[in-house]
């Protein structure tokens, strides 16, 4: 048997995961965009989870929702890196330094 | 009820604790000293050939967002076409401003020209 | 929500956002077919739009306090006033930035339908009644203001920018996301109402509601800025087009406002204790850091972004009472302060000019001798902006000092009073380039069409008046609370 | 009536911002027509309001214009009450003002040649003064129809704003940026006074509206208060005195005088509004208003009488021994509200009001005229280089003539009543100090005559000792500069004569003024004289008439008949005239004694605790913590994105354990 605990242990690590991702990563910033969908993943999973062991739709309906955030994310984040590709050459994380201080 | 979440918060702080330590300590006690050598990709003593990453045409990035975005909004019609008995005429009508909205997308993007492939 | 039965919406009292998506849509539509090249017909349907949403926001929305959408929409003076606001200054950021999107090639169809998105998702937080609508709110507002970052497609540094608004403003709503599903795991409800009324008897499960709380917090302090969730502030003002860096400043500010009441303020009330030590905590980071990095800044876009922390931390104080005045004092000074920096990103437009941005604190220098009237429009707000006595930005700390006071953290008001005045040190510092100092060479000459002086010009002296007479918008801030 | 008032109060204002925002756009001439016809339009209806009061058609008006704001349960508002006293001063300021924008056309036209060339100030200069006078006549029309202390207390803080601007207005001479320093210092020490008696007001009468406060001192007189430690006061005496203390500074009474005569550096059309005519009356105005407390505290009045005393007569004296004209005229104006200040003092209000306004045309006139006189000398101001202008210059010289005859009470003009009728009231008056005041005052009486006559034999008479370039150019003032002193000179002659019975003796003020029956020294007087020729008559009779004819010939004597005398005089008496010569080390007493003293805690302060703590600790220390801090923060802001994720991981971190563990 499954318990909602498990569902939720999940949950955290995919989430812990994603925000690893995000400040471990210092090459590809497409693995930023993964490391986003993990984190969204991670909450849709808790959403799930509680939604069935509570008998309360309403976690699954925002699920929906979350998941089409998700894409709509993705596309803002995938349209942001293509100009910087265009414009720097490179998606490095690590040469994203020209403003500081 | 509570037992159920303790570990996940263990996890969590357990975790992102080592990891914040250890990266924390490699930041603050970890010499620095980049150089050239240091910085290049290591592969088997060679000079590096190639760029290690492979680059796809931009265009194959756009393809993929328009159909994300098209692809998910599906999704919202199948509930909907489940209960659309309950919802009645004011459901039905819901969903017409609602593809409405996305033909005005759909609109948008073809007029400005992402559809054609050249 | 799976046994109730369906109800048909009352769609009368969500009018404003129908409105603007209605008209979003019809700019959208319109400009794809207009030739026009300066984007006439978008910009002034744009304006229609926004003015037209203050009208049908005041005479719907006003007074009334009703719910509809099966209660995800609530209609009451609270949103009403925070969406006031939220126009008006949208308003002042299209009025203010034709010429300087022209002459950067970057006017297009899509800066006004983005804003445009960019509103309604601030309108639909402000008057969320429910943790959905609320999420769906701010994820409208955040993706259209990544994208009007990245608006300016040749611009290496707005792409670095907007990439990094877009990777740690989803990493936060991720956050404010994973605190939402813990706060239905313990009260079993996506409506806020329902949640306060849950909040209200958690005992056993409170431990995860805290842990829950934590990440809704971060979300939220994101949103404001709020040290030290503020990392991404100084990049993102300084590498957007500067009508884009007025958006995020202005209009997001009070949208922030109105999810942190949406959400913790009215929705988590019976936990105050709570929440009220970790609003201490950011407002106290919050001071401190954005007194002390904004003096050493040259850039005026980073010093505002600094300078920007010092004011979030005033705002937050004001939600740490808990008590009506202090929300109302809250939002009073993110409504006064949003409306100064509005006018001072205007002065920056004003003097910018194509292939210079003037947003260096020198290209002030000698400002009196170019324009006295904008000499004068920059002294009121940067007078107002420190807090002196007579001024608006006065009533607007002084209110909130007072409900902290009230509450107990008198060194809390001691701080944030220390704070001011350190902050006078780099307002003035303006105030002086502007009337004491010489240009260097030529000094950037007010440029703008008549319009857009005028509405500046009016921006500044509202601010003055608003000093002398505080009172009306006082009340009006109560009111929406009583 | 509310919208009427609203016009008097806003056209100046209006006039100001136009040409204050707007003057590169509508010029020189633009600036003065507007500001001229706004305060002109201001007058008209001051008059109208005045007329319609003395005439019954108008009711005097209480009541608030604005809410401005409700803090605590005190109400802050913007009010006016506009009765006899109200109407008065607004005729007074809106006339004395409209003649000096006239005037100034003239005597600004070419104010270009004082400024260094490329002067920055320079620009616009013209425009900039008309905009600040025109501010300044708003200001003090709140100042006067103010029905609150908190409006009173702004606009009183707005009229010192502007003559400091004014003051300061060439602000590329040391002296008048020395000048307008100590003019904001001092008058800081008497706002601070002011203050502290708005604050006793507010706290144990509960109001800020006058009507309110009058009806609950009245109920209450004698309400105490304890202050340093159980010494039980009465508090309209702190009030009054501290209130006061506000009105020493702004109506330059000794000691805090001393800002006056430096004042002088501004330009003489200012001297004559501000420093002559109307600010510096705002104390005397401000006690008459506030009657209701004052009759409730014998020991405030004396305190008010023996000042006045002192200041009327001595600052006279300094008079004799200045040789700048318009110092002259200024130590004058010191000796005269003094004198005003003396009839507060004896409860005679209305004299002292009544003096105000006969000063204020006379003095303003004999300003105006210095100031002609200084337009033809070139803007030399030093009377040893005049002498003889009489001829070049008559109408300015029968102008100053009345101007002069006036100051010094000369029957039937109109400074003989006002002067007369407070003098009459002092030897009436029982208060304590009333003797010593009555010999200072009739003293005063001789000195008056004396440096007013020695200034006009000075200038007018005798021969020229100023060069020949200054000589051959010496010819009267253009129109816009006489026609003023002219129509200034009608008031100063007749409106004495008409005025004098009903406004001194009678019940003109009517509810305006307060005056308790024991204290009603001017009934006492009216008892005894019952026309304004009745007075006259006595005038030729009694003692001060012949103190200032006495006054008269020793001037003629001295710097007529032999003018070496002086200077002889000067040696004999080489000590009475140091003192005088110094007046009275005042201003070395407030720069080394209070100022002396103030350095010396100051060094030990600075040595001690500033250099020591504050400098190096916290100012320095902090400038430079702050800097390395901020220095720091900014790398913190490494740039790279996941640095800022990291920093928010860690923050959410730090709050969880704070918050979720902290809480368990």
């Amino acid at each position: 048997m499954i318990e909602l605990s498990d569902y939720l242990v999940l949950g955290a690590i995919l989430f812990a995961l994603g925000m690893a991702g995000i400040f471990l990563n210092r090459k590809n910033a497409i693995v930023l965009l993964m490391s986003i969908e993990l984190i969204l993943l991670a909450v849709n999973f808790n959403f799930i989870g509680f939604s069935t062991f509570m008998g309360d739709l309403a976690g699954q309906v925002f699920v929906f929702f979350i998941l089409t955030v998700a894409a709509a994310e993705s596309a803002i984040g995938l349209a942001i890196m293509v100009t910087l590709f265009r414009n720097r050459g490179t998606i490095n994380v690590g040469d994203l330094d020209s403003m500081k201080g | 009820m509570l037992e159920n979440y303790l570990p996940i918060l263990l996890f969590i702080i357990v975790g992102l604790g080592v990891g914040v330590v250890l990266l924390a300590a490699g930041f603050i006690l970890g010499p620095r000293k980049p150089s050239e050598e240091k910085l290049s990709p290591y592969e088997c003593g060679f000079e590096a050939f190639e760029d290690s990453r492979m680059r796809f045409d931009v265009r194959y990035y756009l393809v993929a967002i328009l159909f994300i975005i098209f692809d998910l909004e599906i999704a919202f019609l199948f509930p909907w076409a489940i209960v659309l008995d309950e919802i009645g005429l004011f459901g039905f009508a819901s969903m017409g401003v609602f593809l409405a909205i996305l033909l005005i997308g759909f609109l948008y993007e073809w007029k400005k020209g992402a559809l054609e492939w050249e | 929500m799976t046994n109730e039965a369906f109800e048909t919406p009352n769609l009368l009292l969500a009018l404003p956002e129908i409105w603007l998506l209605a008209m979003a849509c019809v700019v959208l539509v319109v400009d794809l077919f207009s030739n026009d090249r300066d984007h006439g017909p978008a910009f002034w349907l744009t304006q229609v739009t926004l003015l037209g949403g203050i009208i049908i926001t005041v005479s719907t929305q006003w007074g009334v306090d009703a719910t509809t959408f099966s209660g995800t929409y609530v209609a009451d003076s609270l949103g009403a006033l925070l969406k006031i606001g939220i126009l008006v200054l949208a308003f002042l950021g299209f009025a203010y930035s034709r010429d300087y999107m022209r002459d950067r090639g970057i006017l297009k169809g899509e800066y006004y339908m983005l804003g445009l998105f960019a509103v309604l998702g601030m309108m639909v937080t402000v008057s969320a009644g429910n943790l959905l609508s609320l999420y769906l709110g701010v994820e409208l507002m955040s993706l259209s203001l990544y994208a009007l970052v990245a608006i300016d497609r040749d611009s290496s540094r707005a792409s670095e920018a907007a990439m990094k608004y877009f990777v740690l403003g989803a990493l936060a709503s991720g956050m404010l996301l994973y605190g939402m599903s813990m706060l239905y795991g313990v009260t079993g409800t996506l409506d806020l109402g329902e949640i306060t009324a849950a909040a209200a008897e958690l005992d056993d499960r409170r431990f995860l509601f805290l842990f829950g709380l934590v990440f809704m917090m971060v979300g939220v302090a994101f949103k404001f800025g709020a040290v030290p969730f503020h990392m991404w502030v100084p990049d993102v003002y300084h590498g957007a087009p500067t009508p884009v860096t007025l958006m995020i400043a202005t209009a997001s500010k009070v949208a922030a406002v109105g999810l942190f009441l949406r959400l913790i303020g009215e929705g988590l009330l019976p936990l105050l204790e709570s929440w009220q030590h970790m609003v201490v905590l950011l407002a106290v980071l919050s001071l401190l850091i954005g007194n002390t990095v904004a003096l050493v800044q040259t850039n005026i876009k980073r010093m505002l972004a600094y300078s920007t922390f010092n004011h979030v931390g005033f705002i937050l104080m004001g939600f740490v009472a808990g008590t009506p005045e202090g929300y109302a004092a809250s939002v009073f000074y993110a409504l006064t302060y949003a409306f100064t920096v509005a006018a001072t990103f205007g002065v920056v437009l004003l003097l910018a000019r194509k292939g210079f941005e003037a947003d260096h604190i020198t290209d002030l220098k000698g400002l009196n001798d170019r324009s006295p009237l904008f000499a004068f429009v920059v002294l009121i707000l940067m007078i107002s902006l420190t807090g002196i006595p007579g001024t608006v930005g006065f009533y607007a700390k002084w209110m909130v000092l007072k409900s902290v006071v009230e509450a107990g953290f008198v060194w809390l008001a001691v701080l944030a009073v220390i704070g001011a005045v350190v902050g006078a040190f780099y307002y003035l510092r303006l105030v002086r380039y502007c009337y004491f100092d010489k240009a260097e060479g030529e000094g950037p000459q007010p440029t703008g069409s008549g319009g857009f002086q005028a509405v500046l010009a009016a921006n500044g002296l509202l601010v003055l008046v608003a000093g002398i007479f505080p009172g009306t918008l006082v009340a009006v801030c109560l009111a929406a609370f009583l | 009536m509310e919208n009427l008032l609203l016009i008097i109060v806003l056209a100046p204002l209006a006039g100001a911002i136009i040409a204050g925002f707007f003057g590169g756009t509508i010029g020189r001439a633009g600036a003065h027509w507007v500001t001229s016809l706004s305060v002109a339009l201001s007058c008209l209806l001051s008059f109208h309001v005045l007329l319609g009061l003395i005439s019954g058609d108008r009711q005097p008006f209480d009541g608030t214009v604005y809410n401005w704001m409700v803090a605590g349960g005190i109400q802050f508002q913007v009010g006016f009450l506009v009765d006899r006293l109200t109407a008065m001063m607004m005729v007074v300021v809106t006339f004395v003002s409209l003649m000096v924008h006239i005037y100034t056309i003239g005597y600004m036209a070419d104010e270009e040649h004082n400024w260094p060339k490329d002067s920055l100030a320079g620009v616009n200069a013209y425009q900039r003064f008309f905009s600040y006078i025109a501010l300044f006549t708003f200001a003090m029309l709140m100042l006067v129809m103010s029905n609150n202390f908190l409006q009173l207390f702004f606009a009183w803080e707005a009229v010192g704003l502007v003559s400091y601007l004014l003051i300061g207005f060439w602000m590329n001479r040391p002296t008048a940026v020395f000048a307008n320093l100590k003019a904001f210092l001092v008058n800081r020490v008497g706002d601070f006074g002011f203050l502290l008696g708005i604050g006793v007001v507010l706290l144990f009468y509960g109001s800020l509206n006058y009507s309110e406060v009058f009806a609950t001192a009245a109920a209450n007189p004698d309400l105490t208060m304890s202050i340093f430690g159980g010494a039980e006061w009465q508090v309209a005496t702190v009030a009054g005195i501290l209130l006061f203390i506000g009105a020493m500074g702004k109506s330059a009474q000794v000691p805090l005088h001393v800002w006056l005569p430096d004042s002088m550096e501004g330009p003489t059309p200012i001297s004559a509004l501000i420093h002559a005519a109307t600010m510096v009356t705002a104390g005397i105005f401000m006690v008459a208003r506030m009657s209701p407390i004052y009759e409730l505290s014998a020991v405030a009045l004396s305190f008010i009488l023996v000042i006045g005393a002192i200041t009327a007569l001595f600052m006279g004296l300094v008079g004799l021994v200045q040789n700048d004209i318009k110092r002259v005229v200024a130590y004058s104006t010191l000796s005269q509200l003094g004198y005003m200040v003396v009839a507060l003092g004896v409860s005679a209000y209305a004299a002292g009001v009544y003096h105000l306004m006969t000063h204020a045309f006379f003095k303003a006139l004999l300003f105006l005229g210095a100031g002609s006189v200084i337009i033809a000398m070139h803007h030399k101001q030093d009377m040893r280089e005049m002498g003889g202008l009489k001829k070049y210059m008559p109408v300015t010289y029968w102008t100053m003539l009345i101007g002069t005859l006036a100051l010094i009470g000369f029957p039937a003009f109109s400074g003989y009543f006002s002067k007369d009728g407070i003098i009459l009231a002092v030897a009436e008056s029982q208060r304590a100090g009333a003797t010593f005041a009555y010999l200072c005052v009739l003293a005063g009486v001789f000195v008056t005559a004396l440096y007013s006559f020695r200034l006009l034999f000075l200038v007018f008479h005798g021969e020229g000792r100023m060069d020949r370039h200054t000589r051959e150019h010496l010819h009267e003032s253009p129109l816009v500069v006489t026609i003023p002193l002219i129509l200034l000179a009608i008031p100063s002659v007749l409106i004495g004569l008409v005025t004098v019975m009903p406004m001194v003796l009678g019940d003109w003020f009517g509810d305006a003024i307060f005056v308790s029956q024991a204290n009603d020294v001017l009934a006492a007087v009216a008892a005894k004289y019952d026309s304004a020729w009745g007075l006259v008559a006595h005038g030729f009779v009694s003692l001060p008439l012949y103190l200032a004819a006495a006054g008269f010939l020793t001037a003629w004597y001295l710097y007529v008949i032999r003018p070496d005398l002086p200077d002889q005089l000067r040696q004999r008496f080489a000590l009475a005239y140091t003192i005088l010569e110094k007046k009275y080390w005042f201003d070395e007493l407030h720069l080394n004694v209070f100022a002396g003293i103030g350095r010396a805690l100051g060094r030990f302060f600075w040595k001690v605790t500033d250099v020591g703590l504050i400098d190096g600790l916290l100012v320095n220390g902090t400038a430079r913590t702050i800097g390395r801090v901020a220095a720091g923060l900014r790398r913190v802001q490494t740039g790279f994105l996941f640095h800022y994720a990291f920093v928010m991981i860690i923050g959410l971190l730090v709050m969880l354990t704070w918050f979720v563990f902290g809480a368990r």
